[in-house]
């Protein structure tokens, strides 16, 4: 009814000559689905003057992360249109660009080459790229690295008696095997001394991410990357091998991580670092420093630390802001993804504790002040984890069925971290469901 | 037989058909080298069973009408 | 059954019904407790149970995540569908209980449309929705996907089946004599049903109300699927609270009690009629 | 629509002459509204559903394909992973409802000879019920949490073992069972309590002149009684324990692995999460097939009992 009324308005304007066409009396509407929480939240309020700026109207659905992607795809299967702008996985980009979801934006960022290369190659390689165009912006990353009390590694009792143990120095863990050590020997019980104090609750070495979530495999994924392998081959195939390397890697670990290890995802772990439970993670999501370094203020005389995953290799990724095919506004949503992942929104984003995609924004200085630390004193090792990885790109991010692999992978991953089935079934049986879909061979695009 | 009695009976058999099929699928159709005969074979067996269930129930209602029948007559023989 | 029992045996029953009600209560408590909780209280061990209450969190749910928005439109939906089936239902379980329309056959198939698994349907379902929304019916009637009328009718479609089942046995317990002399007094039969049967069903017709709105208001897919913002329903809401962050347990909590309460409220008023109605006019005294 | 000759059983009296519509019209058009909606939405689907089952179905690759014969129920039928959950649901059922029954009678009998606050522990039972799956399932997940929740805590403190309630393969699916008993337990006792004080007292009276033992009354007397209305609750709750999709969405997803993943859940893996409509279709039909055979059993006595009453005049 308004809205009707509006066009009348916007007719007799420009009947009278166009004087005010200038004013927004009919704004576009466009909306962004995407996930729930701060991220969103923070940048809902920097739609305002995106508003403004283009006589637009945003609007912002916020739906749990485990849920996005069916909500997304049913959505677009059924090309209702209903959401212009997409939060994507990265596992999810490939899928929606074979199958037409999503618009290349490869000519809407022919002049804005400088936007594109702000984002860290690596990031661009992993999120935005498919097929030779481009698929929109990454606006916020999650890539992974590692969180470690620091205080622990630097506790000289500790150093002497892991020095005696183990018979080399305590350290952050360069490879996997240190690692295991190392969650091996914080591993105590309640009662036990831990930095000369006894613990008044049993405590972790690490804490693990193997709950049914599709998050253990982001954990593996630095485990069998940093063999310089893979989930799928060249040929699309599951690496049988390789796999079950990894996960007997992931099984060495299992022992010396909370029982709830297997009921959570990353909050679970988060919670227990805050609770003084863990001593540090596997490979874990760095955009959530600001969270963990919350375990200072919980745990007396603990300092936290974000250092990059043994062999320098883990999971980079980033949700991907895309825009549908069935959108009925396109030019505005494409406007909307340069300006949610563009430099201004991006630094302010970065200021309000955001983990930026931008390379200008991660190596600003002003972020790199002790003030900052609290809320951004993970873009350093961000910015040393792109640089490892340069050149990286994982096939399972190359195959339009990565979506439904990642979805399911984590079940066979999961049955093993439990105990239910060997290492070698879980990678056998990981092998036969990416088999089942992708109906043979999984196409993979280069 | 009437429609009630027809519509239950035609039910049952086509569950009875259905099952055939699945059960078929399940157990029988891998013994088969071609599924074109097996696919024949099995609409045979189930149409047959249901096509048999049918009848058969049929016969039965067919039955206990005539004997309601039968009753009905007698009690007007006795009024009389 | 009428025997005294002895001291002993009612302390041991006082005993078990004490932890009967505990198990049953508990959680409900805990989830209430939490919502009082500051971020610090909720995820530590040992768990607190005394900590310095506080109302952020409902702060944040109702005013920043605005859930009594979510509220209203469950509120809605829940209301109408409930309005509707106990009226198509009574209706119809009036009918198969008095006249026996297809001699159970078709009160059969409706009961047999409640086993097919909804997450089967609920594809057709958004599909169907999405092209009668476009519709000038569909518009008039809100029909279309993210608008209430399409959650309402899942919800009557859902419910109809349960309500007209428990409906049926209550009809059946009226004895006809009543409508028999009533018809004599040259009521008609809209009449009849009107001013005879349906109050004496009020019980029967109540408790299935009750259950049909619980339901509704505790329905969580098809709420998911058919809606997206401006129709979700509390249960989707909740889910807006699992966040990058994790799950805000503090607003999660505040956001269950927020919704849980109206439902908790209308059984315990609804207890007496409810524990009344329950016997399906199964057992006949 | 047909109405069988006994359905004429309430015979208009004379005075129907004046409502003018006959018996038969007058019933059909009572349940006329009912069915328009049953038949749009539950036959509309179903059919499509159908469909789907003969065709290739992968909707994320885009719409609906060609037509495969019975290639689809072939793939269902060889897939482990299908009869897995087949398995998780039977066990899952037969367990939850059978402990339902017993607590919840076990429970009324123990109301029933309560006299004191009879209001208020009734109020207190029914609350479970009010409650949604989706929402309190969380907050059993967090009870359930091994490192922060209530329920190990009071175990450790009474000094017995701490079980991962959800990620210990072996028992997450008793923990849902938990869950489930938690929730609709109550449900089964007030309808047995209800079925209970409606007993009607004679017999009782009677049972207790002749000096029989409890057990006597209760084998001989309360059950068969009460057997209907049990018998009602048992069929409704299996049904809805069968179509469980809620409380493992929310508690374990199906996990550890496929430990805890019913029917309806795997359902919900192949057609929401993979979106491979055909297969979900597929197992979708064969799901109605075994539930309409059991429901022919099952149901044919409560419709009988119904169908009965409605014809006596």
């Amino acid at each position: 009814m308004r809205k009707s009324l509006a066009s009348a308005g916007l007719l007799a304007l420009l009947s009278s000559g166009g004087a005010f066409a200038q004013e927004c009396t009919d704004p576009v509407q466009i909306t962004w689905s995407t996930i729930a929480g701060f991220y969103t939240d923070a940048m809902a309020s920097f739609v305002k003057s995106f508003e403004d700026a283009n006589c637009a109207k945003v609007t912002v659905v916020n739906i749990d992360n485990s849920q996005l992607y069916n909500k997304q795809v049913i959505e677009m299967v059924g090309q209702t249109g209903a959401y212009d702008v997409v939060t994507l996985e990265t596992a999810e980009k490939a899928e929606f660009a074979e199958n037409g979801f999503i618009r290349p934006m490869t000519a809407f960022f022919a002049d804005k080459q400088d936007l594109l290369n702000d984002v860290s190659p690596t990031l661009r390689a992993m999120t935005v790229e498919y097929k030779g165009d481009v698929w929109g912006l990454p606006y916020y990353t999650y890539s992974a690295g590692m969180f470690v009390r620091q205080d622990l590694l630097d506790d000289p009792t500790e150093k002497e008696a892991f020095k005696a143990k183990y018979g080399y120095d305590l350290a952050a863990p360069t490879t996997w095997e240190q690692h295991r050590d190392i969650a091996e020997f914080f591993t105590r019980k309640q009662g036990d001394m831990l930095k000369g104090q006894p613990l008044d609750k049993d405590f972790y070495g690490v804490g693990l991410m193997a709950g049914p979530f599709p998050e253990i495999q982001d954990e593996m994924s630095a485990m069998i990357w940093g063999m310089g392998s893979d989930w799928l081959n060249a040929e699309g195939k599951v690496p049988v091998d390789d796999v079950e390397k990894a996960m007997d890697m992931y099984l060495r670990l299992m022992p010396f991580a909370p029982p709830a290890a297997l009921t959570v995802t990353y909050d679970g772990v988060m919670n227990q670092m805050k609770d003084c439970q863990i001593a540090m993670t596997a490979g874990f999501f760095l955009d959530q420093w600001p969270n963990a370094v919350k375990t200072e203020e919980n745990c007396p005389g603990a300092t936290m630390a974000a250092i990059e995953a043994p062999l320098k290799k883990a999971y980079v990724g980033g949700f991907l802001l895309a825009v549908s095919s069935s959108s009925a506004n396109p030019e505005m949503a494409e406007k909307f993804v340069a300006h949610i992942g563009g430099p201004e929104i991006q630094q302010q984003f970065a200021e309000m504790g955001g983990a930026s995609t931008l390379t200008s924004v991660l190596t600003n200085p002003m972020f790199a002040t002790p003030e900052k630390r609290a809320t951004n004193g993970q873009y350093a090792t961000l910015n040393q984890v792109f640089e490892s990885m340069a050149g990286f790109s994982s096939n399972l991010f190359k195959t339009p069925f990565g979506a439904k692999i990642y979805n399911t992978m984590q079940i066979p991953l999961q049955s093993a971290a439990s105990g239910q089935i060997s290492a070698r079934e879980a990678a056998e049986q990981l092998a036969a469901d990416v088999e089942k879909i992708c109906g043979g061979p999984c196409p993979i695009a280069n | 037989m009437s429609f009630s009695q027809g519509w239950d009976a035609g039910f049952k058999s086509l569950l009875i058909y259905v099952g055939v099929v699945f059960f078929w699928l399940i157990f029988l159709e891998r013994h088969f080298a071609d599924p074109g005969t097996s696919v024949l074979l099995m609409n045979a067996v189930g149409i047959a069973l249901g096509l048999g269930f049918f009848l058969y129930r049929r016969r039965i209602c067919r039955a206990e009408r005539a004997a309601a029948a039968v009753e009905v007559a007698a009690l007007l023989a006795e009024d009389r | 059954m009428q025997r005294k029992p002895s001291a002993v045996v009612e302390i041991l029953r006082y005993g078990a019904i004490f932890l009967v009600l505990g198990f049953f209560v508990f959680p409900i408590f805990w989830m209430v407790l939490t919502s009082f909780k500051p971020e610090e209280a909720i995820m530590v061990s040992p768990p607190r149970f005394f900590f310095t209450p506080t109302t952020e969190n409902y702060v944040h749910a109702l005013h920043d995540k605005n859930f009594l928005f979510y509220i209203k439109n469950t509120l809605i939906i829940s209301v109408i569908s409930t309005a509707i089936v106990v009226a198509f239902g009574s209706l119809a379980a009036y009918s198969f209980a008095r006249y026996n329309v297809g001699d159970g056959h078709i009160l059969f198939f409706i009961l047999s449309t409640k086993m097919m698994p909804a997450i089967a349907v609920i594809l057709p379902y958004f599909l169907i929705f999405r092209d009668v929304g476009k519709t000038a019916v569909g518009k008039s009637l809100h029909l279309g996907l993210d608008q209430h009328g399409a959650l309402i009718v899942s919800y009557v479609m859902f419910n109809l089946p349960f309500a007209i089942w428990l409906l049926v046995s209550f009809f059946q317990d009226i004895p006809r004599s009543l409508e028999h002399s009533a018809r004599l007094d040259g009521l008609s039969r809209i009449q009849v049903l009107r001013r005879v049967t349906f109050p004496l069903a009020a019980p029967g017709i109540a408790v299935t109300a009750v259950f049909t709105l619980i339901f509704c208001w505790n329905e969580f897919l098809f709420a998911y699927i058919l809606t997206r913002k401006a129709a979700s329903t509390v249960t989707v809401g909740v889910e807006s609270f699992f966040t990058l962050q994790g799950i805000l347990w503090g607003p999660v909590a505040a956001a269950a009690t927020i919704s849980v309460a109206p439902m908790l409220i209308f059984v315990l008023v609804m207890q007496r009629y409810m524990v009344r109605g329950l016997t399906f006019g199964a057992v006949r005294g | 629509m047909p109405t069988s000759p006994a359905s004429s059983g309430f015979a208009a009296p004379p005075a129907a002459g004046r409502a003018g519509l006959s018996d038969r019209w007058f019933s059909v058009l009572l349940i006329t509204p009912a069915m328009l909606i049953t038949l749009i939405f539950a036959i509309l689907p179903l059919v499509q559903a159908l469909d789907v089952t003969f065709r290739m179905g992968d909707l994320s690759r885009g719409r609906i394909g060609d037509y495969v014969g019975l290639e689809n129920y072939r793939v269902v039928f060889a897939d482990a992973a299908f009869w897995q959950a087949g398995w998780v649901t039977v066990k899952f059922t037969v367990v939850a409802v059978g402990l339902q029954m017993i607590l919840g009678i076990g429970i009324a009998f123990l109301l029933h000879g309560a006299t004191f606050a009879k209001g208020l522990t009734r109020s207190l039972l029914i609350l479970p019920l009010a409650t949604s799956a989706a929402v309190t399932g969380l907050f059993w997940r967090y009870l359930y949490d091994t490192q922060f929740g209530v329920m190990n805590w009071m175990l450790g403190n009474l000094g017995l073992p701490e079980p991962n309630w959800l990620g210990d393969y072996t028992i997450a699916l008793w923990s849902v069972v938990l869950f489930d008993i938690w929730q609709w337990t109550p449900f089964v006792a007030l309808i047995a309590l209800a079925g209970l004080q409606a007993l009607p007292k004679e017999p009782f009276e009677a049972a207790e002149l002749d000096g029989a033992s409890r057990w006597r009354v209760l084998t001989t007397l309360t059950f068969p009684l009460l057997k209907p209305v049990l018998f009602l609750v048992l069929v409704l709750r299996t049904i809805d324990c069968v179509r469980l999709y809620d409380a493992v969405a929310v508690l374990t997803r199906g996990g550890p692995g496929t430990a805890t993943e019913t029917m309806t859940f795997y359902l919900y893996r192949t057609g929401l999460k993979l979106f491979r409509m055909d297969y979900a279709s597929t197992m979708a039909i064969f799901f109605l097939y075994v539930m309409l055979v059991a429901a022919v059993f099952a149901l044919t006595p409560l419709l009988k009992q119904f169908t009965d009453r409605a014809k006596e005049a």
